[in-house]
């Protein structure tokens, strides 16, 4: 369903008020696949290149070299139509649950807007939109009664609910998650994983799911990529990886996981 | 079943409203601020009709009466022509308060159409409206203000105009300053995530975030706009009696003092309180509005 | 270092032509007629066109610009009409005083609103934080022209302890010109007499212009000092046991200033383009008082000039700012 | 003789526009020499404020201290005025927060931060720059700066000596928080309190200073309160933990015992929203409700809304019960079944 080729990122060399910086390699050569209806995990610590990713795969950014295909398609080919096209098909939800929903909108207009832009091809109109929001939120787990609320209202698990509802609007196959639960407390991390479970199964969502938790990741997803300095160094099924690690690096990773076990 | 929920749409604006009012009144400074701005407001509408001599105002004089000290006829005294200067200074009230309002108006209307370019454009776009902002922000506003009221003759409109293109710069900045941020907000990442065009992203999304600065340098803005009105009027470059206007009273009345004090000091009274009205007023709504600056 | 400095002061050339651009533009396109104003109202046709093209003002208006350009390649910044005298001389004469002006207004509004900032700060929510935001309101909101106007009517007419306008006596030889500025000639010459005189001349505007400013800087400081208070480091040198003093006056302090520097530098445009109304005021004899002249006589080689001349000082005093903020704060250094 | 440190039924209340939000309500903990206790709970438990509590940098008002005591080495810091608590504060309490970016001043050299609190802890004591204490002003400082150095030494900056006079944005995050433990262990304190020490850090760097803290312990003979949310950095450093949930202490014991054996539903709860080893998926627990607002809590149990077990009794204040050695639990209806 998504195949990366190659994709390397370089930031250019910038010029600063008192010197330069020199060019920064985010990405190099980075081959990935993900097949339909599976989740595919990303690790990575900070800076290793994860968000620079996911903004290549949502093309908010473009890669330097190499190549992203969706379903078949190079989306560096795509037209300006094509494009509006794939971003009902590819959604994203983001770590930051309090920055991510504008606080001048209504949870109806927030998760009616992508409905609004992809009507052409959802052919919804008002009132129909508003029934599906309703109904999105209360497959989130949400309610009707939460139509005209705003943000500041809700706490952070509910307001990601409410952006998982909005990434569910246009009917996407693809879900790239960026550390979805990462602000959240565990109790509430829980609730929102297996909501996350849940709607793969109902929906047969495919996952790309981000994190730098690998307790999160080992309970969510089937295939495992870690990625370190822009280069992915290990890759494979979760259980062979977290059961035998190949790369000194993932077993490094795997070695300072703080697990809850009973100290001997 | 969805039309019940729209009463909470209104209950819950309502709450944020009743916030919002609380924080502002647990300000006292504020609240007297909105007060003498009231207090402006009406003599805007009304000052020229509540005059006690309308015919002064009109440009009418009363030579046998130059000069006379604050008395219970004339609170104020009266002026070189012998014209009631609280009559006077009532009717300066919307002279003074139209011109900043219209200048602050412009200049802001300018200043968020070239600060949003830039800051929504960025590129070369970005560089040739930024720069052009800078220089004019090089000059001084007034110095520039008095140029091109001099270029273009004495007059209300020619005053506003000279005024407001020195202003506009100063809101360019503060918008573009606060597009860029709220480019990079992660409801903005999310918004062009699902298809939003860049016309919708900077109406729907960036747009409404930054009214708060933009309304707050406004309100500040009104009473340094009156400021400069007056400073015009003073320096014999703004409106031209017999149209009252407060520096120009002022500028006249100079060459009284000491001994007819009253000529100078209560047109300058006037200016000040309205002036100070509008900045605390500014104040306080920057302590309900802006977060960021809250104490 | 010194390739940074010298790179912004390149930066200043384009700056100082897209002011000239602005101004001439202002200047001829709008309508206006110096040169009538100039003649005199009973100059007939012939003289007036005599006078218009003995400053060049009958040429198109770029020959008018590329003649006025080149002349200020070489230091020539035109002659006036009014006065007709080089607008050079006419800069040299008065900068001085204003620079002497802006600098004694800048230089007590930081000495007093710097501290006064702090203390507000120390005090926030309490009666002397009260007090000096009122205070400070009422000082922004307070027209410097009635301000000045104000304190003639009591010190100089009612009181008269200091002299109603004017840079010095007429009567008397001001201290011999070293830096132009007459407090510190009369220090170098070691004349007492004429400092204290220069000083009592320059109290009222100096006072009249600081205000402003001086406010401006109080809050800004006490809401830089605030929120330097609330971050985390001072907690954790509160934690460590370090004492308020220690920490306001050494780790706060250094921070609060470094984000009030560059506000400083802004205000010293402001300042300058302000001295217009109080130099009107107090009659001082400085570029403003001369660009105002210029101005109502819409006599505008002089204005031009005065405008550069401003924007120059405006850029380069926050070149210095933007040098002084690499000192203080070391991220901006070690770029 | 007393505790290192013994936190009594200690009730906090902070007053805000909603009204008053009791935020602690009888917070019960001791800590002795040569034990890290952590302290878990999930945002808004109140972990943070009783860390703080301790060190008296909560501000008074808006918060209240209603009721308890703060006993460090006997004595009740909460009676003790400003300048004898700063005494105590880098000598006998040291702290490290969250945020290692945040938390060094970034204009000045971390030899100034770490000489002026050295400095501000040997006014206290002047056995800690090993000088006599008329020592002169500029021996002082030497002796200061080599203490720095070693310090940073100690907690593994290499190169100390060079390192020192560098600006704290030249440090990576670890290196930062690697500072920082030196500066809250030049005191010599006897006390640490780590709030969110390696939160904003990757999780390799999160295991080295978790080992920095651990080996400390030992070395300076200290006793650390570990303010975390996370359970699996509590298995990994503590020697006991206490649960927090809504402003009080639900359960808490030597981490075996509660680990193995966690009796509290809440703390049962918590463990079940982790996602363990043997997890398998979609069999991850999530907690239902929210927490309670502060300002009206429930009577009695506070955890009682969102309880599986619980019973009219829970509108009670519970009291604590010793389940095993060490390990008590303050719930009615866990103990009713033990004693079964």
């Amino acid at each position: 369903m998504l195949e990366i080729e190659n994709v390397s990122r370089t930031f250019p060399a910038r010029r600063g008020l008192f010197g330069s910086t020199g060019g920064v390699r985010a990405l190099n050569q980075v081959n990935l696949s993900v097949s339909k209806g599976e989740s595919l995990g990303l690790v990575g610590e900070s800076g290793s290149g994860k968000t620079t990713l996911t903004r290549q795969i949502l093309r908010l950014d473009t890669p330097t070299s190499g190549r992203i295909l969706f379903e078949g398609q190079d989306m560096a080919k795509l037209g300006p139509a094509a494009l509006r096209a794939l971003r009902a098909r590819v959604q994203i939800v983001f770590q930051d649950p309090y920055a991510s929903l504008n606080p001048r909108m209504s949870v109806h207009d927030i998760v009616t807007e992508p409905m609004l832009i992809h009507r052409g091809k959802l052919g919804l109109d008002r009132r129909q939109r508003t029934d599906r929001a309703a109904e999105l939120l209360e497959l989130v787990g949400l309610g009707p009664q939460h139509l005209y609320r705003h943000p500041h209202e809700f706490s952070g698990g509910q307001r990601q609910r409410i952006c998982i509802a909005r990434a569910l609007a246009p009917g996407p196959s693809l879900l790239l998650l960026d550390e979805p639960t990462s602000a959240l407390d565990v109790s509430v991390q829980a609730q929102v994983l297996n909501l996350l479970i849940d709607l793969q199964e109902r929906l047969g969502l495919t996952y790309f799911f981000i994190s730098h938790d690998l307790g999160v990741i080992r309970y969510i997803c089937d295939r495992v990529a870690i990625i370190f300095q822009g280069e992915i160094k290990e890759e494979g099924r979760t259980q062979q990886i977290f059961d035998a690690p190949k790369s000194e690096y993932a077993r490094s990773l795997l070695a300072a996981m703080p697990e809850v076990r009973v100290p001997d | 079943m969805i039309e019940r929920h729209l009463s909470n749409k209104r209950s819950a604006r309502a709450e944020a409203l009743r916030r919002a009012f609380y924080r502002f009144r647990q300000s006292r400074l504020s609240l007297i601020g909105a007060a003498m701005v009231a207090t402006v407001v009406f003599f805007t509408l009304f000052g020229a009709v509540l005059a006690p001599f309308p015919e002064h105002v009109d440009g009418g004089v009363d030579t046998s009466n130059r000069f006379s000290a604050p008395s219970l006829a004339h609170p104020f005294g009266t002026n070189e022509l012998g014209q009631d200067v609280l009559s006077l200074v009532m009717a300066g009230t919307p002279v003074s308060v139209s011109a900043g309002f219209a200048v602050v108006f412009i200049g802001s209307v300018l200043g968020v159409i070239v600060g949003a370019l830039a800051g929504f454009n960025g590129g070369w776009i970005d560089d040739v409206l930024m720069r052009f902002s800078d220089l004019m922000l090089t000059l001084p506003s007034l110095i520039l203000a008095m140029a091109v009221a001099a270029a273009l003759g004495p007059g209300f409109g020619n005053m506003i105009i000279a005024i407001a293109l020195a202003w506009w710069p100063g809101y360019a900045r503060l918008v573009r300053g606060e597009v860029l941020q709220a480019r990079e907000e992660v409801y903005v990442a999310a918004a062009r995530a699902i298809g939003a065009s860049p016309f919708r992203v900077l109406f729907r999304h960036i747009l409404p975030n930054i009214v708060s600065p933009v309304i707050v340098k406004m309100s500040l803005d009104m009473g340094f706009a009156i400021l400069t009105v007056a400073a015009l009027g003073f320096i014999g470059i703004g409106v031209r009696p017999p149209t009252p206007e407060w520096g120009t009273q002022l500028s006249i009345a100079r060459s009284y003092m000491p001994d007819f004090w009253w000529t100078a000091v209560f047109p300058g009274l006037a200016m000040f309180m309205a002036v100070f009205g509008f900045n605390l007023l500014g104040d306080g709504l920057r302590d309900v509005l802006d977060p960021r600056a809250r104490r | 270092m010194l390739r940074f400095i010298f790179r912004r002061i390149l930066l200043i050339l384009p700056v100082l032509f897209g002011l000239t651009v602005i101004m001439f533009v202002i200047a001829r396109v709008l309508p206006g007629d110096p040169v009538g104003l100039a003649a005199g109202p009973n100059a007939t046709r012939e003289e007036i066109e005599a006078l218009a093209r003995e400053f060049g003002l009958d040429q198109p208006i770029l020959g008018q610009y590329w003649t006025y350009v080149s002349g200020l390649a070489q230091g020539d910044f035109g002659t006036s009409i009014f006065t007709r005298r080089p607008v050079a001389d006419d800069l040299a004469a008065y900068l001085p005083a204003t620079l002497e002006l802006v600098f004694s207004a800048l230089l007590i509004a930081i000495v007093v609103g710097i501290p006064a900032g702090l203390m507000a700060a120390i005090w926030r929510n309490r009666w002397p934080d009260y007090l000096s935001n009122i205070l400070s309101v009422a000082a922004i909101s307070m027209p410097r022209f009635f301000l000045g106007l104000l304190l003639q009517l009591c010190f100089a007419m009612w009181l008269m302890w200091l002299p109603l306008g004017g840079r010095f006596p007429i009567i008397l030889e001001p201290p011999p010109g070293v830096t132009g500025f007459y407090t510190i000639d009369a220090l170098l010459a070691g004349d007492m007499e004429s400092f204290q005189t220069a000083c009592r001349y320059l109290a009222m505007p100096a006072i009249a212009m600081s205000l402003s400013p001086l406010a401006t800087i109080l809050r800004m400081m006490r809401a830089a000092t605030i929120e330097v208070m609330q971050q985390d480091y001072v907690t954790t040198a509160r934690a460590l046991g370090l004492s308020p003093r220690l920490i306001v006056f050494k780790y706060v302090l250094r921070n609060a200033i470094s984000s009030s520097l560059t506000l400083i530098g802004l205000y010293f445009g402001w300042l300058l383009g302000g001295t217009v109304l109080v130099e009107t005021v107090f009659d001082w004899p400085g570029v403003g008082l001369y660009a105002t002249s210029a101005i109502v006589a819409q006599d505008f080689m002089p204005v031009v000039s005065v405008a550069l001349v401003i924007g120059a000082l405006f850029i380069s005093v926050n070149i210095v700012i933007d040098l002084l903020y690499g000192v203080i704060n070391p991220k901006v250094r070690y770029q | 003789m007393a505790s290192l440190l013994e936190i009594r039924d200690l009730h906090l209340s902070m007053h805000s526009f909603e009204g008053a939000a009791k935020v602690l309500s009888g917070v019960t903990l001791s800590v002795e020499k040569g034990q890290i206790w952590g302290l878990v709970g999930e945002t808004g438990c109140g972990k943070s404020l009783t860390g703080l509590s301790v060190s008296r940098l909560v501000r008074t008002p808006p918060a209240e201290y209603t009721r308890g005591k703060i006993l460090l080495n006997g004595t009740d810091v909460l009676t003790l005025d400003e300048p004898r608590m700063r005494a105590l504060r880098g000598r006998r309490i040291g702290m490290i927060f969250q945020d290692p970016t945040t938390n060094l001043n970034p204009s000045f050299r971390i030899s100034t931060q770490l000489i002026d609190v050295a400095l501000a802890a040997a006014r206290h004591d002047s056995k800690i720059l090993g000088l006599p204490a008329t020592a002169g002003r500029w021996a002082r400082r030497q002796a200061a700066r080599r203490l720095a150095i070693d310090m940073l030494t100690e907690v593994g900056i290499p190169d100390a000596a060079t390192r020192v006079d560098d600006y704290p944005h030249q440090f990576s995050g670890g290196m930062r928080q690697r500072v920082l433990i030196a500066m809250a262990l030049v005191g010599q304190p006897d006390l640490l309190i780590a709030d969110e020490p390696t939160t904003a850090l990757d999780v390799s760097v999160q295991a080295q200073i978790l080992d920095l803290l651990k080996q400390m312990v030992t070395v300076h003979d200290m006793g650390v309160v570990l303010i975390t949310h996370n359970l699996g950095v509590v298995a990994q450093t503590c020697t006991h933990v206490a649960v927090m949930y809504a402003g009080a202490i639900v359960e808490k014991g030597p981490i075996r015992a509660v680990l193995t054996d966690p009796a509290h539903p809440y703390t049962k709860a918590l463990m079940q929203a982790i996602p363990r080893r043997d997890v398998a998926r979609g069999a991850l627990q999530g907690l239902p409700g929210a927490v309670p607002n502060l300002v009206q809590p429930p009577a009695g149990c506070r955890f009682a809304p969102r309880c599986i077990l619980a019973q009219p009794s829970c509108s009670k204040v519970p009291a604590e019960h010793e389940r095993a050695a060490g390990h008590l639990v303050a719930c009615p209806v866990v103990q009713a079944a033990h004693h079964a």
